[in-house]
């Protein structure tokens, strides 16, 4: 029922007229949001990612027979996206007849180079984690390389050579072209932006430069303004913060929040700064936490993280790897989507975007 | 009569001191300060009422030290406490698991947290292991518990009817403040106008003296911290009421502040016992700092931290609390085994 | 107490408490052994032991902070009970009101006097529950007024009060709720052992009409006099036993001497005691003239002295006393530099020092010793041993190469061990797991280590039973006989007239009086400082 | 000699009882579990050096508390100073800032976290704010300054040769475990076995009594925090060498188990006294939980956490440590201020 709400609605937010884009992927996407300017453009954008994407992606098959039997070790950082992150992971896994086996990388940097060095120590054929720039455990994956054990990653920028693939790394500037369609769109073009980052999560450097790059296009007049909270203060002085900071700016209408665990807190302090009426905010990931707050009205929308679909293509990537073949098709940019009020169908947790995705990958892999 | 005057206007003399209210003053002159800087923003009801609504669980969190303190235990484990009853709150109410009403759930969820103090008491009152490190000991298990619950996933309340409190509000102002009003009022009373709160303070200050004058100083420690665990465990519920969630993480970021705001409060009215009503203006001065800055548009993410511990230490240095109401251990008041005279037979000197 | 069992004697004469087979073991030590006692209505029963003897011990009984081994049996007015709980005193209830002044006075330091005194006599509620604070100060100024002290600010932490007021204090509180014809237990441990002369006859006045109203009085002191004046019955332990019951009529100090540590060892004590208080016989002032090692103060100004000048020759033996605050009480805490003196100098070992300038640890490396007045706060260390406790002021000595060569830690413990009769006689014991006696010659030893050129002390025998103080005298006097100028600062005349050459009598910070020769006797001395201080009064 | 002999294995008796040493054999009894459930894995060179590594920065943590905690005050800005100093290392090597050599930039760093030591002294000693509140606030202003650098950005090393430090080992064994090791045995030697070390345990178990037998009390609390900052100004210029990144949330995780460790240290040996060697081995003992589960493939999250709760009440229950040694504050050092004595720099010293 989301699918058929979500395609619905995207028609008639699209006050441009013109026909509806489809949600694609790849280049098809990045055409279209080169292609509309504006707000207007914005609009036809928003449209276009708040209906269901039917692609995942990756469109090459892998030639090679996949190998099964593999052992894989999953890197798990224990919060709520890493574990719904190896659920995805063990689903994708078991449709090639791999075995996975989750690994707790811990909080300090001891723990997770520590946990990172058993792996490169054990007998697995494959390595997959999210998140941790390598810095932390260079050494356990200049050993891994030595074995020939293949690492996939999602959600980080790396060049450490030793990592096979990074899968999704390609979504993230579209992804940070997403916040300023809707914010451009939303507000018909007299949004008050504050964007809210943090040093300790490096990949929102690149989605507010996308957002930056996309508010021009979509929104020249727009203003935007920026502040950087350390990760610490989520749940705690964060939001007092933001609260804080749009009483001080009464232009302030609008947020976008780098990461939508930002929003933890975040709309009891607005209410309790008085300006939860005035301000609207949209984040990154789609927390089911978000996902509840976007349904309740408290948030305004929320970018969808393409978990499963990521994670096939780490698999995928993996895959490729074991058969000798390139994993470039991997690296496609993977589904996007918008959630709103209108297209979320289940709020408690994580859900695939497009809606055959399973089937897509058997395909890629001859299953 | 005129010496009674004299009393009197030393009495308010030293009621008044900086020393005796460096907290408040320092309060005044932040509020003084941001409402010149920014006196729109800053002098209007709405910054007073999100101020209380914003720090009213950290003040609860604080208000939960404040007895086991006062008896002379550490209770570190308050935070996880939290959390676990802030998972646990929202595992039964929710539609999707428990999908009780949540008069049962918060029910539930504070017996547990009571069980949690029983737990600490055990560890610290009976096994007689120091509560610094005990407590330590047993927020692990604590937090072990909060996780169990979904595997660190935190859980939303879903439609749940506990969402209305979470949202329910009188002038602005939300449950949870009320709630804070209530218990400081409550210990307010309990620890300086009853014997029982007298009793909790001798057990604290002078273990071996208390017991002499025919206290149980045990059976205190061992209520303190089902009292803390219990203030915990209503700042959980709150939390969930209040986020529509329960979380494992909710916790433990209280935990610093809160010991900051009792051990300063300590520095008001009451020549540096813990108490109440400076935890909670303790809690607020705190708070203002946060907010005072955010509103006067400071942005540079070092200055809070250097302005709160810039006002910490002014506050401290200049008011009281020079000497820390000493918190020794349950060991101290019923001594191990083979040494059954504390190590310290008493702090008062025998002769001259 | 619920059974009552009736008893075959008439109710008169018997006991009002009735303990039998009272025995408590600590870890690896009996402290009591199968103590019977008897206390009855009326009368004054005191508890007379050496140091370490089970007198606190068993007043900790009494009063529910240890629960005794298994065995006893008590009864109360004749009703059977148990010590089944510890907490409030297991005798305390309807029956029985339980008081008591515990050796070091059981006070919470940073609580009000209001508090420590309600802390022991309950609170006073207004209606509703809540502490009727009003009534409770006037309460407690209505008790201190009994015991002499008036103006107290009582809401100050007891612990910047003065330790005369904090026994005052102590005192006060255990006299609150003895009506007429009250059935109550008064257990009082060595109360005056920071009381002058004169505050204890008051508190002997106030025991004695207690007594008279039908109040039983347990009372423990090592100020023998006291009991002869105030005992009607004596208890004797020895190694936590009770060997002797006896009425008090007409014994004398020497004979609870004698009951107290045995006929043989009485006899030692007393030899050594009383050795040189014949007539005249003041110990010659040089016996080993070797050194010239004159300590000389002059101009020295505290925050009670207001300019004190005198002179210790080598080998002399200075007293200085008055009443609590005259002066002698910070006097030697001023010349190590302990308390920031505001002027004065003293000659040490021929060489001037400036008093402002000196620390303890300057005065340590000079050779110039205090022994403090508070044991518990300014001597012991917790958590460690007999050994740790002698060589701390010298641990440099006892290194080579850097390292700290316990096994001459060791040999020095053992050395001094043996030279005090420290009990018991094992360097790894804790400090804190000896009796107050023992602890102090432990103190005494670290001190007498590092005294080569002055030692001062601040109530050396305070607490310290009269076996050991015959002993710490004997060592006293051995150490001035070697040529050391000693000071003792000491409200305790019997410390002055042991030990002393040449008493100070100090009144409001100045010298008043000098007494030397055959006016150096309790009598004298007490009846000095009173007439100085009523003078400056 | 008989009883000599017999003293003598009294003496071992003690020594080698549980409660003298449970750390001990509790570590012993993980070590044969994890050994017999994944011999393969567990029983490895790689495990042991590997253990070493791990935990080797924690364990300078945790030895850095010693002297402080011994001298009676706590020092909860270690986490802060650590990520001061590994901001600061990182900055001044990083090719992108300062561009200096490992050498200069380490000296710097740790004069820096030498410089965050006085601050502290300064606060506790000298103010007589009480050491547990008045380094919470210190610590907020050196995060605030490790904050400062780059706005709370990570900085890379980049092509810095301090990356050869990082990675430098001897037989597996990196840096960090050496300097360990030297540290260790320099407190080991320090705190038991010369004048100094009395002197600091004394300061800590009787200030009054220890300054009257003319101890420097104020300067042995001084000193002790100068250390616990440079200490852990040390594990911060390691962890920027080992992770080749400064980062300001780096230090904040070590504090817990810092103080886990310390406490749980002190029951070995020495009769309640923190000590270096107990230490080190409560560290290890912490770590092979961690180590131990996940080799054995538990990945459960609240397991850990559960285990190691139990194992602490376990360690410390059956074990001495009941009593904790207090940490009383400086004010109890220094009592009034009419008792106050100015430092003596010229007295002839008899010791330390
Ligand atoms: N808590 C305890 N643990 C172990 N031993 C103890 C304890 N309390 C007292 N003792 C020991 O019990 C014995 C009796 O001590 P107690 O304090 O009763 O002596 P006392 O007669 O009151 O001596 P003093 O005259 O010095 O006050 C002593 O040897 C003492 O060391
Ligand atoms: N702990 C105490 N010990 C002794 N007296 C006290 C104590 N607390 C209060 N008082 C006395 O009781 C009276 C009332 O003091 P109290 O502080 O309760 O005033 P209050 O108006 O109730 O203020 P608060 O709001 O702090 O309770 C004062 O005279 C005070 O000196
Ligand atoms: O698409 C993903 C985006 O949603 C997440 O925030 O960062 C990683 C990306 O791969
Ligand atoms: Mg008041
Ligand atoms: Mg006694």
């Amino acid at each position: 029922p989301a699918d058929s709400k979500g395609s619905g609605d995207s028609s008639s937010t699209s006050s441009s007229g013109g026909d509806a884009l489809p949600n694609t992927t790849g280049q098809k996407t990045l055409d279209a949001i080169e292609a509309n300017t504006g707000v207007d453009g914005a609009k036809k954008l928003l449209a276009m990612w708040t209906a269901t994407p039917t692609t995942i992606g990756i469109t090459e098959p892998v030639k090679g027979k996949i190998p099964s039997g593999k052992k894989i070790a999953f890197m798990n950082c224990g919060v709520e996206v890493c574990i719904a992150l190896g659920k995805a992971v063990k689903e994708a896994a078991t449709v090639l007849g791999w075995t996975v086996e989750d690994v707790n990388v811990g909080a300090s940097p001891d723990e997770i180079s520590g946990a990172w060095n058993r792996v490169a120590a054990g007998d697995y054929d494959g390595v997959i984690a999210s998140g941790l720039p390598s810095v932390l455990f260079a050494d356990a994956v200049d050993k891994l390389k030595k074995k020939g054990v293949p690492i996939a990653e999602c959600c980080v920028a790396d060049d450490n050579p030793g990592i096979t693939a990074i899968v999704g790394d390609s979504t993230v500037p579209p992804t940070g072209k997403q916040y300023a369609a809707w914010v451009a769109a939303d507000s018909d073009g007299k949004a008050n932006t504050l964007w809210v980052g943090s040093a300790d999560f490096p990949i929102i450097a690149t989605l507010k430069s996308n957002f930056d790059e996309g508010m021009k296009s979509w929104c020249p007049d727009c203003k935007v303004a920026d502040i950087d909270i350390p990760a610490a203060e989520i749940g705690t002085t964060m939001p007092t913060k933001i609260a804080a900071y749009v009483r001080s700016h009464p232009d302030v209408n609008y947020i976008a929040l780098g990461y939508d665990g930002f929003a933890t807190g975040l709309p009891q302090a607005l209410q309790d700064a008085g300006v939860a009426d005035k301000v609207k905010f949209i984040g990154d990931d789609a927390l089911p936490m978000n996902k509840q707050m976007v349904m309740d009205g408290q948030q305004g929308a929320s970018i969808a993280f393409p978990i499963y679909e990521e994670m096939y293509a780490a698999v995928d990537a993996l895959a490729r790897t074991f058969v000798g073949e390139s994993v470039e098709p991997s690296l496609s940019m993977m589904p996007l989507q918008i959630y709103t009020k209108d297209n979320i169908n289940d709020p408690s947790k994580f859900e695939p975007l497009v809606p055959d995705y399973k089937e897509q990958f058997m395909k890629l892999w001859g299953k | 009569m005129t010496t009674l005057t004299i009393d009197r206007r030393a009495e308010w003399k030293r009621r008044l001191s900086f020393s005796n209210l460096s907290v408040v003053y320092i309060l005044v002159a932040l509020v003084v300060f941001f409402g010149v800087w920014k006196t729109d923003l800053f002098l209007t009801y709405d910054t007073f009422s999100g101020m209380l609504n914003q720090n009213a669980i950290q003040a609860l969190m604080a208000l939960s030290l404040i007895m086991a303190l006062s008896s002379g235990v550490f209770d570190l484990s308050i935070g996880y406490v939290m959390s676990l009853t802030s998972m646990l709150t929202a595992y039964l109410v929710s539609p999707q698991y428990g999908n009780l009403l949540p008069s049962s759930a918060i029910a539930i969820a504070l017996a547990v947290a009571l069980l949690a103090g029983v737990v600490n008491a055990i560890v610290v009152v009976i096994f007689k292991i120091d509560s610094f490190i005990g407590t330590l000991a047993t927020g692990s298990i604590f937090y072990s518990a909060a996780v169990y619950v979904t595997d660190n996933v935190p859980i939303s309340v879903g439609t749940s009817t506990i969402r209305s409190l979470g949202s329910w509000n009188v002038a602005s102002l939300g449950a949870p403040v009320f709630v804070v009003a209530v218990v400081m009022v409550v210990l307010w009373y309990l620890m300086g106008h009853t014997p029982t709160g007298r009793a909790v303070y001798a057990t604290g200050l002078g273990p071996e003296a208390a017991r002499l004058a025919g206290i149980r100083t045990k059976r205190i420690q061992f209520t303190s911290l089902l009292v803390s665990a219990l203030v915990a465990g209503v700042a959980g519920v709150l939390a969930t009421a209040k986020f529509s969630q329960g979380s494992a993480g909710v916790g433990a970021p209280y935990l610093i502040q809160a010991f900051a705001a009792v051990f300063l409060g300590a520095t008001l009215f009451r020549g540096s016992l813990f108490n109440a009503v400076g935890t909670v203006i303790a809690v607020i001065m705190l708070g203002t700092i946060t907010v005072g800055l955010a509103l006067a548009g400071v942005v540079q993410q070092w200055v809070p931290y250097a302005f709160q511990g810039l006002i910490l230490i002014s506050a401290l240095g200049l008011g009281g609390l020079r000497r820390r109401p000493k918190a020794p251990t349950a060991a101290e008041v019923e001594p191990a085994p083979s040494a059954e005279v504390p190590a310290q037979p008493d702090g008062v000197p025998t002769h001259v | 107490m619920s059974e009552t069992t009736t008893v075959d004697r008439p109710i008169e004469q018997m006991p009002l408490v009735r303990i039998e087979n009272l025995s408590k073991t600590f870890p690896g030590q009996r402290a009591l052994d199968q103590v019977d006692l008897d206390i009855r209505v009326g009368e004054v029963h005191a508890l007379l032991g050496q140091n370490g003897s089970g007198k606190s011990t068993l007043i900790k009984v009494l009063t529910g902070f240890h629960a005794p081994d298994d065995g006893v049996r008590v009864s109360v007015d004749g009703a059977e009970g148990a010590f089944t709980r510890t907490g409030p005193s297991p005798l305390d209830g309807e029956v029985l009101n339980v008081r008591a002044v515990h050796q070091h006075l059981g006070l919470v330091p940073q609580l009000s006097v209001v508090d420590n005194v309600a802390l022991c006599t309950g609170y006073l509620r207004a209606p509703g529950g809540r502490i009727d604070w009003a009534a409770q100060a006037s309460l407690t100024r209505e008790l201190l007024a009994r015991v002499g002290l008036e103006g107290l600010d009582i809401h100050a932490g007891v612990d910047v009060i003065s330790p005369l007021e904090r026994t005052q204090v102590a005192i006060a509180r255990a006299l609150h709720g003895w009506s007429e014809g009250a059935h109550g237990l008064l257990i009082l441990d060595e109360p005056t052992a920071a009381l002058p002369a004169e505050q204890a006859e008051d508190l002997f006045t106030l025991v004695r009409r207690l007594r008279d109203t039908g109040v039983a009085i347990v009372y423990v002191s090592h100020r023998l006099d006291d009991l002869v004046s105030i005992a009607d019955h004596v208890t004797v332990l020895r190694d936590g036993r009770s060997v002797a019951t006896t009425s008090m009529e007409g014994l004398t100090h020497d004979d609870l001497v004698g009951l107290m540590l045995g006929k043989e060892a009485a006899a030692k004590a007393h030899a050594v005691v009383r050795s040189h208080a014949v007539e005249d016989g003041r110990p010659p002032a040089v016996v080993d003239g070797k050194h010239g090692r004159t300590l000389r103060v002059s101009g020295l100004v505290g925050a009670e002295l207001r300019g004190l000048d005198f002179t210790v020759a080598p080998g002399e033996v200075v007293g200085v006393t008055g009443i609590v605050g005259a002066g002698q009480d910070e006097l030697p805490y001023l010349l190590v530099g302990a308390r920031k003196a505001a002027a004065g100098t003293v000659e040490i070992d021929g060489t001037t020092y400036d008093v402002t300038r000196l620390d303890p640890r300057r005065c340590a490396g000079l050779g110039v010793a205090l022994v403090p007045a508070d044991r518990a706060n300014e001597a012991v260390l917790p958590q460690t041993d007999i050994t740790d406790n002698i060589t701390l002021p010298r641990l440099r000595l006892f290194s080579k190469g850097g390292w700290l060569r316990r096994s001459s830690e060791r040999a020095e413990a053992v050395r001094w061990i043996e030279r005090l009769f420290i009990q018991p006689q094992d360097p790894g014991k804790l400090v804190t797991e000896l009796s107050g006696g023992n602890a102090q010659k432990v103190v005494l030893a670290r001190w007498l280590g590092v005294a080569r050129n002055a030692l001062l002390l601040a109530e050396p025998t305070a607490g310290v039973d009269i076996g050991a103080k015959s002993l710490i005298y004997s060592h006293l006097r051995a150490a001035a006989a070697e040529g050391l100028p000693i000071v003792v600062c000491s409200t305790d005349a019997m410390d002055l007239e042991q030990l002393c050459t040449r008493v100070l009598v100090l009144s409001d910070g100045r010298l008043k009086a000098e007494l030397t020769g055959a006016d150096i006797n309790e009598d004298t001395i007490n009846h000095a400082v009173l007439s100085a201080t009523e003078a400056s009064a």
